[in-house]
This record gives structure tokens, C-alpha cells and sequence, in this order.
């Protein structure tokens, strides 16, 4: 059951994707990310992983794609307003994009078959473990990281404030 | 500061204005007068701008056709001393086919629609004026309909003859 | 997993989900009635006996009129925003508890279609979906109007999620859980989150009546200025979604804070009846209980929208921002002290 | 509250369980009672609507109490007032931008006929640019009057089949205004 | 035909966007157009089209006898049409030189009190609206039904009244109507505090108005502001008071004038002054009583119809009857200018006449059309909530914008 | 400015106390009045079953009188017409042959008489024009219709019927 549930959502996560990507509409563009968001979501409940699951619903899902979409849906895109692009900038896509796909294949060539792994607590995603283990284990670099964002919004805040 | 009465007002014109405005009324105790194109900005700056006037409130500004006259189109002013409480009427007379005349929209910023609508009904030019358009009727239009000759109903009308429009 | 598990799921969504239609069909139908009575009117009361079918006259009228697509508006969008609008409003009553367990046909039956042990955050999260559709519908209309609607409703709604979250991270200092049905049965015998928490429901109250765009926050669709905001290009049955999904909203947010802070299907007196009334009953005037909770959350939501002004664009991120927040934060150190030094460190 | 007329379940064939009647008429039923009003009000007339939306008279009562400010939604546009030239084409737009089906009244003199204002700038009646199905006389109409016309619309709404839109003659009304 | 200004938003350089505002937008009451040059929510700039309801009154009035004027009159601001109405008689009656008796005269202040209050409960009513509480408005309609109820009673119509008569009024008020009026002046204050106890002190309502769209006096004055909205500024010209008509100097009451001239300070004068014309009307009920009972219309036979009674009995009163009917009674070569304070404003009427039938010009100062022309100007650098509420704030009434 | 009348009343705008700042006084404030009002009676008139009692002199739609013989009282002196400032009213007039003397009072009378219910203004002005008391606004007020051309109301539904019908019924 579980198992093709993974494949569905597998095959979903790929394809919208890939859909991200090749549409031509830069909002639907977004809209297939979302979609994408989701079935991450279905895969981290899936691993059991609740919290992460919800939080990424929450946060990717409800919070900044929605301001990707915004900022999106007030450009005015359209095929007048493209920026032209050089040639250069092709040709630097290009090389990028054989350079990705080198790392690519090496990496594909080195994979090995390695063991399924196993989890050995189960419950490990679920609230509580995780905020012990948050709270516990990891505190100082919890803590260290919400300074940085303490920081990133006053610098936000101060940024905004110059301009008015 | 004493209460200033139509006698001394017209005094005062008279002092400043000498013959450049005409004999003054006083219909239901209005100051009514005349004056010239080239002498209305001048008066009217005068009455507003004059420490003992002080005719600061445009109260309104219209137009009037003659046709019969030499000098068909008038153009009447209503000045406002709220201070004094007294009011005064000036007209400038203009001739038809040329109907021009100073805009008095850089003394008071009400003036601008007042010009407008004038100019609307009238076809009376104000020079100077920031956005002299057509205000009530459509832009399309190319009369001026208060003239008298225009009539009143719309002469494309159908349903005059109508049946059912019990005439 | 027995099938008999399934079917039992499926049949109590199901009610669920035909629960809620209903209950938003008739607020609409109420909204109509509240609004008469605070006005000194009657309301409909042609369509049937007070105006009982006045809901269906407007289902079938919206259904058979035409449907206008804008030529100029992006078509796939144009559907898409309406239908993710109602979507997310139906998706949220999923996790709420209805009642207690039940003892019906000899099955031992849960009220409440899932309880995941973080309930309160899927609410969230399906709340902060919510603003998708409006967006999405708005823009794709490729009208001003609704283009400025749907700026509105994202960042409003962007902006009070946030202290939404905070008033409920206070709550989940004094609960010590996430679980939606957890919380429930905390609150029993009186012990209603309200009585620990006021300033914190004050708060989530607040950010409800934000989350579902209703006077004083119905900047999005702000008749008066935007036309019908959001909804102003659409017709027939997508506008009847857009309504809809409002009032679904309306029903899952007052269920929601029926929940955190009433106590849910707790009252009074409730271990007397349930042993008065047995397994069957009990929970039944349980629910019967939480969803006249509900229905007077739903009336206080039109209570206040036919009396009060609405706010401007700008006093609304204000209020959210600079009061709402700081007094959210404020709440979350103060429960966090008390809650220590009660538990003595 | 006894003697309002409740509407009546339209006729069909009642028995045990079992109640049919057409389509048609359970639509122009629902749809009579949920007309959602565009208030095209320009003046005078504008100002005894605000007075039948009062509580006095409660449009509500019919189920119109939500105007629709948006043509899209509405089903019924009451033009209210004088319609000058300069109007005409607007009010032409928005009857364009209504959806099907969609119902016109015509509200006191002014729009009706053009009343007093027999002038060059004012049309006389709305009916010379947009089909029109009941009249309300009146200068403005008294709120009754405008209920009254309502209740003529309604009449209308309920005894129309379903399929007249698609109807040629229906077709050739709009093609006479030019409208599609 | 289409006369819409042409808005387009393609120069993709454009970092400002066009809306159109109106004119069937439900804020603009139906006829207005605002084009405006908005930065998100913000207006840059923005042109204001009006003449949409045009109707050539003034053409009209130079084709119609002086009684036939009174129904268009009624339609320039026809949410107090009775001033109108007296406005115009009065106008007559200066130029005929005709004196009415006080009690005519408080009769006629009762009426164009009334019509003052229904006025401003619309004007505020609506402001209101457009801060999104429909409440109060509602419970102020239902007195304005009163207020209407008291009218049919007087002149048989509720809002374009076609109220009195040149000289006076078409007859006498009943019974009904004073006891109507009486119960009026009972029944509408409770009301009327409801309805401040629900703005008023009200902060989500404060904020929304105070400070918003303020305007200084000097800017008031120059562009010819008159009513409420320029008392809002602090200025207490009042024409009531400046120059009484209608024995307005036998009364006593006061101008409110606000301080800051914005939004709030405008609904607050509005509100004032509907407790002042309650006192108006008190008192002229008082002063009713003390004068000769019965006499409703000045003795000028040759300008007033003659009883019915009378044109079957009496030659003269029929020739006088057909005379006046036809609008061949005599009137003076000359001009004249009156002015009453409307609802909105100075309302000035301003007659040419030469003797004939009809009106040689009658040119209607309208005080909407003066007062509405700052509105595009103030509203650059608003909010469009703010503008909004600005229109409402300024009572513009289409018919007597538009003329 | 200084005054102008001595009349000034000036408003000043009250900063906010504590509590109307918190927004929360004045809102519970507002919903308490509206609260009261839903248990006030209410002010509908149930329109098309209850009618509101109508003024005496309210103006609703015309009718042609009849003198106390039941003659049309109408003499077709084109007054009403004159006065009307929609131009609603027309007439044809006609000389009262030998017999019909029980039917019109006058020796003319009007053969039609049309009024444009649609152009009317019911302002009244014929009613005060008319001399010879024939036509009056006290009728009820005029339906709503269909068609344009049924608004033009001619004698058939002007005049009131004689006093002989009003009798039987």
C-alpha cells in the first residue's frame, strides 16, 4: 500500500517537475512548484515524518510560494517585456548545463546498490522526538539560527525603513 | 473695519476704474455693472486682492446670449465679500462670432469648471484657461446649446410623432 | 487495514462533508436573516415558509446562468481559482473532533475523521492555502479590480496567519499538545481553554475574522471601493463557489475555535448526561452541543459584520502588525512564565 | 406574518412520495426568487431604491437584497433615473456585460421615456439602446411601484421557458439593438 | 459615441497603472468617472469626467413658464428638493417684489429644515456605506421615510415634492402633518444617538475619516467651497445666517464649523447641524402658533391661483386663474439672484427676466458642481479607500452636479 | 478666519482615550445597539399584501371626476395640458350634441383625452390648472407594464365610472 503510494507520489513529484519547468506561463510555472511542495509533503508523511511534512506545508507551501506567486502575478510578463537575452548569457546556460549533467552521469556511474535503510525508531519524526531532540541535542545551533533570522528581519525591517 | 455699502464700493471702483467701467445698478440691491475684456482681470484682481474689498469668494460665473445685440455673448461674474457680506455682479459683453475673454482661474481655482460649463454652453473662449473642454455634453457635440437659436428638443428625434406619445 | 474501517471513514466524511455544505448553504440564507433582524427588516420570506429555499433558488439560478470566461483572462487560471477556493475551505473540517467516541452498531466509531498529532498545524496550513484560490481567480481575471482584491487578500492573510500561529503557540504551551482531539478532552468539565487563555482567543479571533475575509476585514472583495474585489469578473457557479467557500471558511474557523478554546463537544454536566443518556446518545448531544457552539461563533461573525466599519488597507497591516503580533509575542512570554513557574522550573 | 404570500409549489402531479413537475417551471421558480439587482441609479429614482432597500419596504423580502455592483452577477438591471446621451453607451456595456439570463426594468419616467427632460441630452427611453421588459411609471416611483414592477419581472422570470434564449426571436430582439 | 478618456496600461515602462472609477461604480453613485493614475493603492493623479446625467436645465428654463420650473427643480438636488422648491419661489418672489406672511415663511423653514435633515442622514448614511457599515445607515432611512411621510402629508409626494406655491404654499398644513412633524421631532433624536453612539467614538471609524482629505479654509474659499464641507473647514458662512431669508433671523441657533475641514470633521458638522434644524423646527412649531391660523399664501392675486371655490363663482379670480395658468402675468424687466443654503451649499439661482412668459436665462449656482471640481485635484496622494470616502464625504449629487 | 455670523459653534475633534483606542469599547458598544434592534418590531410593510395608508393628498394617478349627475365634469380647455411640464397630456375636444346633456356637463367636452402615464411626473400642476375641478391625482399609484404603448391612458381608464357602477358594487 505504502509502497505505491511512494510510486504514485514519485511519479507525481517528477512530472510537475518537469511540468515546472517546461511551461511556457511563468505562473503556471509556480503553480506546478505548489503542486510539486505537495507531493513532498506526501512523502514526508509517508517517512512518517509529520512535523516536517506539515511544517513544509505550512511554510513552502502556504507562506512563500504565495509571495512568489505575488510578486509573479505584478510583473508584467509578456513577450514585449522580455529582457533580451545575449548570447553570452546562452552560451554560459549551455556550459552550465552540460557541467550539471556531467556531475550527473559521474555520480549516476558511482551509485552503487546500497541497503535499504531502516529506521531504527519510527517514531523519530513525530512532534515530540523531534522537539527533544531540537531542544536537547541541537540547542545551540537552534539558537544560533533564529539569531540569524532575528538579524535577517531587522536588516529587512531597516532596509525597508531607508527608503520611505 | 467699517461695513462697506454699495455707495462706497462704487466710489472706490470709480476712483480706480474711472470710465473703463459703465454706470453701476443696483437691482434688488445687487451692484450690478459692466465693464470691458480688457479691464475684467484687472477688476476682478482689484475686488479680491484690495485690503477694503476683500471680494475673495467667486460665487459664480456664467453666460448670457443676446442675440439681438451688437455685442451678443455676456459673460457675468457673482464676487462674494464675506467679509463685508456684500455682494457684487460684474458683465463683460462680447461679440459673437469672437467670443474671447481672460480666465479668471489664476485668481480663484473654482473658475476652472465655471469657464468650462461657459464655454460648454456658450462657446465663449477663456484665454489662459488650463483645460477648456467640454464639460456636460458629449466632446462630439458641435454647438454650443444655451445659444438661442439651438432648440431645445433633439431635432433627430422619432418619437414625437409617435403614437403612443400622446401629443 | 479492515474494509469495514474504510467504509466507516468514508460514510462519517461523507456526513461530514454534506454537514458542512449545508450548514454554509443556510448561513447564507442566516447572514440574510441576522442582517434583517439587526435592521429592523424581515428578510426573505417569499421562497418558501421564511424563506427556507431561498439557498436552492439561489443554487439553481447560479447553476443555469451563463458563464462568462473574459477573453482576456487566462482561462485555465479563471476555473482554477474558484475550484482550489472551495477545495481548501472543504479540506479543513477534517481534522476536528466532533464528538466522543461513539457506540453505534455495536463499532466503537470515532467522530472525527483523522486525528494526526499535529491537527492544529494541518488547520493552519490549510488555512494559509486558502489564499490561493482567491489569488489565482483574481488575477487570472484580468481585472483591476479584482487584480487589487487579490493583492489584498494575500497579504492580509499572509500577515494574520502569523499571529494566528503565535496566539495558538500560547495554547500549546498550556495544552502540551497538537492534537486537535488531545485538546478536546483536556478541556473537559469545564476547563475551557478560554478561561486560560482570553487574550490569546482574542487574538485568534481576530485573525478568523481576517482569515475569512469578513467585515471588518473584507478588504479583498470590498464592495464599495473594488467592485466585488476578487469576484467582481466571475459568474454563474465559480462567483457561487467564491460565496460558498467563504462561508465554509466561516463554519471551519468557528468549529476550529469552538475546539481550541470552548471546550469543543465538552459542557457543563457532560459525564451526567453521558451516563444519563449511554454510549449512543451521549456523544451525540455532544456534538449537538459543539455545533450550537458553532452556530453562535457563525451568528457573532454576522453580528459584527452589520455593525461595524470596515478597515483601510494600511490600518489593517497596522492592527495585524504592530499590535496584533507584539501583544501575540507578549501572550506567548507571559503563558511561558506562568506555565514554568506553576510547574516550578 | 400569515397572510405573505409564500410561493406557491408549483403544479405538478402530487402523491405519496412522489411530485413531478417540468424543469421549466421549478427554474423560473428559483430564479425569480433570487434576482440579484444591478442598481443603475443616476438620480432621483436611485434615491427611492435606496428607500425599497430600506426597512421600510425590504427588497430583501424577494430575495434581491444583494445588489450585484458587478454586471457579471447580476440578473436584473434596473436603470434608475435619466439616462443622458453621453450614458447610452455605457448602459449599452454593462447590458452587454451581463450574463444570460438577464432581465431590464426601467424605472420611473426619466428612463422609461425620457419624462421631463425632452432635451437634446438626454435620451428618451432606454429602450432606444437596450431591450427592455417592464416599465415602472412614476417621477420617481413610489418604493410600492417599484415592488410592483418587480413583482411584474417576477411574473415574467417564472413563466419564461428555458430555452428562450436560444430562441431566434429572442436572437433577433438583441440583433435589433446590435448586440452580438 | 464612446466618450470614455482613453486608458491603457501597455507602455510596459509604466510603473503607475489607470483605473476607472466609475461611472457605474457603486461608490460613485452611479455617474461619476474618475480616471486615476494609481501606484498600487495609491492615486498619482487622477481626471474627473462628469455629465453623464446632463439634462439641460437651464435650456428647459428658458422654455417654461416660472410655476412649471418648480418640478425641475426638484430634480437638481433631489434629496432636499423642497429647498429647491423655496430657493426658486423665493427667487420669484423677489422679483415680484411679493412679501409673504411669518407663518408662510416658518412653514416654509419647517419644510426646508426637514428637508436639511434628510439630506445630511443620506450624506452620512452613505459615508457609512462606504466605511462598510450598512447598519446605521438603515436605521437612519427608516426616519427619512418619516421625514417623506411628513411631506406626502403637505404636497402629496415624497421626494420630488413639487412643494408650495409662488407666494406661498398650495394649502394649509393639516393636522396630520403637524402632528406628524411633532412625532417626528420625538421619534428621531434616540435615533439619531444611536446612530453617533455607533460612529462617533468608534475607532475603526475615526481612523478611516480623521485627518483624511483635509482641506484648509483658503483652499476652500478659492475654489468657491460653500455647506457643510467648507464650514468643515472653519468657516461659518452660512447663507441662512449671512443673508436671511425665510425669517431665518427670527431663529436662534449655531453654526458648527469644524477645525481640520476632513472627512471626520465633515460628518460631524453634517451631524450638528441636524441637531440645529431639529431646534429650527422647534422653535418655528412655537412661533407657528402664535401667528393667525389659516393664512398659508401671501394676498397677491395676480401671481396666486385663486381657490377652486372661487374660479367657479368669480370672473375676476377665473381670469386671474387662466392667466397664471398660461403664464402671462407681468413681470419685471430686470435680474435677480438668490441664494438659500442647500443642503450642500449656497444655491443660488440667478434670473433674467424680460417680461415674458417664461425666463429669459435662469442660471442655477449648483453648490455640487462647485464643490465636486476639487475632488480629482485632493485625491492625488490618497488611498482609494480614502478617496472614496472623500466623494461620499462631499454629498455629491448627481442631478445637481449635472444639471 | 474670523467669524462671520457670531453664530460659530466650533467642533473640535477629541483625541482618543485609553479605551476607544483599544477599539474593543466602542465595538461591543455598536453591537449592543444592534443587538437591541433585533428585538424591536419591525418597520416592513409587507407591500403587495399590506398597503401603507396613502395621505389624503398624496398624488397617484389621475381620474376624470364626475359631477354629483354623474357628468364628466371636463370642458377640453386644454389647461391641464398647458401646465404640464412633461407635455404628457393631449386632448381632442368636442361640441356636446343634443341628448347627450346627462353625459358631459359643459357644451365641450374632450373625445379623447390621453395621458402618457410614462411621461408623467405626477407633480400636479394639472390638478391646480384645471378650473373646473375635473381631474385630480387620487387614484392609486399606476402599475408597472410590459409594453411602452400600454402606458397611454386614455378615458376608458381616466374617467372615473359612473355613480350608478360604483353603486352596484
Amino acid at each position: 500500500m505504502s509502497q505505491s503510494l511512494f510510486y504514485l507520489a514519485a511519479f507525481l513529484s517528477v512530472f510537475f517537475s518537469l511540468l515546472v519547468i517546461f511551461s511556457k506561463n511563468p505562473v503556471h510555472s509556480v503553480l506546478y512548484l505548489i503542486i510539486t511542495f505537495f507531493t513532498f509533503t506526501i512523502h514526508y508523511v509517508l517517512l512518517n515524518a509529520q512535523f516536517l511534512a506539515i511544517v513544509n506545508f505550512i511554510v513552502y507551501m502556504g507562506a512563500i510560494m504565495v509571495l512568489f506567486l505575488f510578486v509573479l502575478m505584478l510583473l508584467n510578463l509578456n513577450k514585449d517585456t522580455e529582457p533580451a537575452k545575449s548570447n553570452l548569457l546562452k552560451m554560459a546556460g549551455v556550459v552550465a548545463g552540460m557541467c550539471l549533467l556531467v556531475t550527473l552521469v559521474g555520480s549516476v556511474k558511482a551509485l552503487n546498490v546500497s541497503n535499504p535503510v531502516v529506521l531504527t525508531n519510527p517514531g523519530l519524526g513525530l512532534v515530540k522526538n523531534l522537539g527533544k531532540v531540537l531542544f536537547n541535542e541541537f540547542l545551540l545551533p537552534f539558537e544560533i539560527s533564529s539569531l540569524l533570522l532575528l538579524s535577517a528581519m531587522v536588516g529587512a525591517v531597516l532596509l525597508a525603513k531607508k527608503e520611505a | 473695519m467699517e461695513k462697506l455699502t454699495n455707495p462706497s464700493l462704487i466710489q472706490k471702483l470709480t476712483a480706480r476704474f474711472a470710465d473703463q467701467i459703465s454706470v453701476p445698478a443696483e437691482p434688488y440691491g445687487l451692484l450690478t455693472f459692466e465693464t470691458g475684456k480688457d479691464t475684467i482681470t484687472e477688476v476682478l484682481k482689484f475686488l479680491k486682492e484690495d485690503k477694503d474689498l476683500q471680494f475673495n469668494y467667486l460665487t459664480d460665473i456664467t453666460g448670457i446670449h443676446y442675440p439681438e445685440k451688437e455685442l451678443a455673448i455676456g459673460v457675468i461674474y457673482h464676487l462674494h465679500s464675506l467679509r463685508h457680506n456684500i455682494r457684487v455682479r460684474i458683465k463683460v459683453f462680447l461679440p459673437a462670432d469672437k467670443p474671447v475673454i481672460p480666465t479668471a482661474s489664476n485668481l480663484w481655482k473654482g473658475a476652472n469648471w465655471m469657464e468650462r460649463e461657459t464655454y460648454d454652453f456658450f462657446g465663449i473662449q477663456f484665454e489662459g484657461h488650463p483645460d477648456l473642454r467640454r464639460i456636460l455634453n458629449v466632446d462630439e457635440m458641435t454647438v454650443f446649446p444655451m445659444r438661442r437659436e439651438y432648440p431645445l428638443e433633439d431635432p433627430n428625434r422619432v418619437d414625437k410623432k409617435d403614437y403612443f406619445f400622446g401629443r | 487495514m479492515e474494509i469495514a474501517f474504510v467504509i466507516e471513514k468514508f460514510i462519517f466524511i461523507t456526513v461530514i462533508f454534506a454537514l458542512s455544505l449545508l450548514v454554509a448553504m443556510y448561513s447564507t440564507l442566516a447572514e440574510r436573516k441576522i442582517a434583517a433582524f439587526l435592521q429592523d427588516r424581515v428578510g426573505p420570506n417569499r421562497a418558501g415558509p421564511g424563506g427556507m429555499f431561498q439557498p436552492l433558488a439561489d443554487g439553481v439560478k447560479m447553476f443555469l446562468k451563463e458563464e462568462i470566461i473574459p477573453t482576456q483572462s487566462n482561462k485555465f487560471l479563471f476555473i482554477a481559482g474558484p475550484s482550489l477556493a472551495i477545495l481548501t475551505a472543504c479540506i479543513g473540517s477534517a481534522v476536528i473532533p466532533w464528538g466522543q467516541d461513539i457506540q453505534l452498531f455495536g463499532r466503537t466509531i470515532a467522530l472525527q475523521a483523522t486525528d494526526i498529532n499535529v491537527g492544529i498545524l494541518y488547520i493552519f496550513g490549510v488555512v494559509s492555502l486558502g489564499v490561493y484560490g482567491i489569488m489565482i481567480g483574481g488575477w487570472a481575471s484580468n481585472n483591476k479590480f479584482s487584480l487589487m482584491g487579490a493583492i489584498r487578500a494575500a497579504s492580509q492573510n499572509i500577515s494574520y496567519e502569523i499571529p494566528m500561529g503565535l496566539s495558538i503557540i500560547a495554547l500549546l504551551l498550556v495544552t502540551n499538545s497538537l492534537s486537535l482531539k488531545d485538546i478536546v478532552e483536556q478541556q473537559h468539565g469545564f476547563q475551557w481553554n478560554v478561561f486560560y487563555q482570553p487574550l490569546g482567543f482574542l487574538i485568534f479571533l481576530v485573525c478568523a475574522f481576517a482569515e475569512t475575509n469578513r467585515t471588518p476585514f473584507d478588504l479583498p472583495e470590498c464592495e464599495t471601493e473594488l467592485v466585488g474585489g476578487y469576484h467582481t469578473e466571475y459568474s454563474s457557479m465559480k462567483l457561487g463557489f467564491f460565496l460558498f467557500a467563504e462561508y465554509i471558511n466561516m463554519f471551519v474557523s468557528s468549529a476550529v475555535m469552538a475546539t481550541l478554546y470552548f471546550g469543543g463537544y465538552n459542557y457543563p454536566g457532560m459525564d451526567f448526561m453521558n451516563s444519563l443518556l449511554g454510549p449512543t446518545f451521549g456523544p451525540l448531544l455532544g456534538m449537538g452541543v459543539l455545533f450550537i457552539k458553532i452556530f453562535a461563533f457563525i451568528f457573532f461573525f454576522m453580528w459584527v459584520r452589520w455593525t461595524i466599519p470596515r478597515f483601510r488597507y494600511d490600518q489593517l497591516m497596522n492592527l495585524g502588525w504592530k499590535v496584533l503580533i507584539p501583544l501575540a509575542i507578549a501572550n506567548i512570554v507571559i503563558t511561558g512564565l506562568v506555565v514554568a513557574f506553576v510547574n516550578g522550573f | 406574518m400569515s397572510e405573505i404570500n409564500i410561493v406557491e409549489a408549483p403544479p405538478g402531479i402530487e402523491g405519496s412520495g412522489f411530485f413531478a413537475t417540468s424543469l421549466d417551471k421549478v427554474v423560473g421558480l428559483a430564479r425569480s426568487h433570487s434576482l440579484w439587482p444591478l442598481p443603475f441609479a443616476t438620480s432621483c429614482c436611485g434615491i427611492e431604491f435606496m428607500a425599497t432597500m430600506g426597512s421600510h419596504y425590504d427588497f430583501a423580502r424577494f430575495g434581491s437584497e444583494r445588489p450585484s455592483f458587478s454586471p457579471r452577477q447580476a440578473d436584473l438591471l434596473m436603470v434608475m433615473g435619466t439616462i443622458a446621451k453621453k450614458m447610452a453607451p455605457v448602459l449599452r456595456q454593462v447590458y452587454v456585460q451581463m450574463a444570460e439570463p438577464r432581465w431590464v426594468i426601467a424605472v420611473g419616467a426619466c428612463a422609461s421615456s425620457g419624462g421631463i427632460f425632452d432635451t437634446y441630452s438626454v435620451l428618451q427611453g432606454i429602450d432606444e439602446v437596450i431591450p427592455v421588459d417592464v416599465y415602472v411609471p412614476g417621477c420617481p416611483p413610489r418604493p410600492e411601484a417599484i415592488i410592483d414592477g418587480f413583482n411584474k419581472i417576477q411574473e415574467l422570470v417564472k413563466n419564461e421557458s428555458l430555452r428562450r434564449r436560444e430562441s431566434p426571436e429572442y436572437k433577433e430582439l438583441l440583433a435589433k439593438y446590435g448586440i452580438q | 459615441m464612446m466618450n470614455h478618456p482613453v486608458f491603457t496600461d501597455n507602455d510596459p515602462q509604466k510603473e503607475t497603472h489607470t483605473l476607472n472609477l466609475g461611472p457605474t461604480h457603486p461608490a460613485t453613485h452611479g455617474v461619476f468617472q474618475n480616471v486615476l493614475e494609481m501606484d498600487g493603492e495609491r492615486i498619482v493623479s487622477g481626471v474627473s469626467t462628469i455629465g453623464y446625467i446632463h439634462r439641460a436645465f437651464e435650456k428647459i428654463a428658458e422654455h417654461r413658464p416660472f410655476y412649471q420650473i418648480t418640478p425641475l427643480t426638484d430634480r437638481l438636488n433631489y434629496c432636499s428638493s423642497p429647498i429647491n422648491n423655496m430657493g426658486w419661489h423665493m427667487t420669484v418672489e423677489k422679483l415680484l417684489d411679493i412679501q409673504t406672511p411669518k407663518r408662510v415663511d416658518y412653514m416654509r423653514v419647517i419644510i426646508m429644515e426637514l428637508a436639511r435633515i434628510s439630506d445630511h442622514l443620506i450624506c452620512n448614511g452613505i459615508l457609512g456605506v462606504d466605511t462598510g457599515a450598512f447598519t446605521g445607515f438603515l436605521y437612519l432611512m427608516e426616519e427619512r421615510e418619516h421625514i417623506y411621510e411628513i411631506y406626502e402629508e403637505i404636497c402629496g409626494a415624497r421626494l420630488t415634492t413639487n412643494i408650495g406655491r409662488i407666494g406661498g404654499f398650495e394649502r394649509d398644513f393639516n393636522d396630520i402633518a403637524f402632528a406628524k412633524i411633532r412625532k417626528f421631532l420625538k421619534n428621531f433624536p434616540p435615533i439619531m444617538k444611536e446612530f453617533e453612539a455607533l460612529f462617533n467614538r468608534n475607532r475603526i471609524f475615526i481612523e478611516r475619516t480623521s485627518g483624511v482629505a483635509a482641506v484648509d479654509p483658503e483652499t476652500a474659499l478659492n475654489y468657491s467651497w460653500s455647506g457643510p464641507i467648507l464650514r468643515a473647514t472653519g468657516v461659518d458662512y452660512d447663507v441662512r445666517v449671512n443673508e436671511p431669508y425665510a425669517s431665518y433671523q427670527d431663529f436662534d441657533f449655531e453654526i458648527p464649523v469644524g477645525t481640520t475641514g476632513d472627512v471626520y470633521d465633515r460628518f460631524i458638522v453634517r451631524n450638528e447641524e441636524i441637531w440645529q434644524s431639529l431646534r429650527i423646527i422647534e422653535q418655528a412649531l412655537e412661533k407657528i402658533e402664535k401667528e393667525p391660523k389659516g393664512v398659508f399664501h401671501a394676498e397677491v392675486p395676480e401671481f396666486y391661483l385663486p381657490a377652486k371655490e372661487d374660479v367657479y363663482n368669480n370672473m375676476e379670480a377665473l381670469i386671474y386663474h387662466f392667466k397664471i395658468v398660461m403664464g402671462e402675468i407681468e413681470t419685471p424687466k430686470t435680474e435677480v439672484y438668490h441664494a438659500v443654503e442647500g443642503g450642500n451649499g449656497e444655491l443660488g439661482f440667478y434670473l433674467v427676466n424680460d417680461g415674458g412668459r417664461s425666463p429669459y436665462r435662469l442660471h442655477f449656482r449648483r453648490p455640487s458642481f462647485i464643490n465636486y471640481q476639487m475632488y480629482a485635484p485632493m485625491s492625488s496622494g490618497m488611498l482609494l479607500s480614502d478617496a472614496i470616502i472623500n466623494m461620499s464625504s462631499l454629498n455629491v449629487i448627481a442631478g445637481e452636479l449635472d444639471a | 478666519m474670523e467669524s462671520l455670523s457670531n453664530r460659530k459653534k466650533v467642533l473640535e475633534q477629541k483625541p482618543m482615550n485609553f479605551w476607544e483606542r483599544m477599539y474593543l469599547p466602542a465595538i461591543f458598544k455598536g453591537m449592543a445597539i444592534t443587538f437591541r434592534h433585533m428585538f424591536k418590531p419591525k418597520e416592513t410593510i409587507f407591500y403587495p399584501e399590506v398597503e401603507r395608508e396613502f395621505s389624503e393628498n398624496w398624488r397617484g394617478m389621475h381620474s376624470l371626476k364626475r359631477d354629483e349627475e354623474g357628468r364628466e365634469r371636463c370642458t377640453a380647455c386644454g389647461l391641464c395640458a398647458l401646465s404640464c411640464p412633461a407635455e404628457a397630456i393631449t386632448m381632442v375636444a368636442a361640441e356636446r350634441k343634443k341628448g347627450e346633456e346627462a353625459l358631459y356637463r359643459e357644451e365641450k367636452y374632450a373625445a379623447t383625452y390621453e395621458i402618457n402615464m410614462l411621461r408623467c411626473i405626477f407633480c400636479g400642476l394639472c390638478e391646480e390648472a384645471c378650473p373646473k375641478e375635473a381631474i385630480y391625482l387620487d387614484g392609486p399609484i399606476v402599475p408597472a407594464d410590459y409594453l411602452r404603448k400600454d402606458f397611454i391612458y386614455g378615458k376608458d381608464k381616466l374617467v372615473e365610472k359612473p355613480l350608478t357602477e360604483l353603486i352596484k358594487q
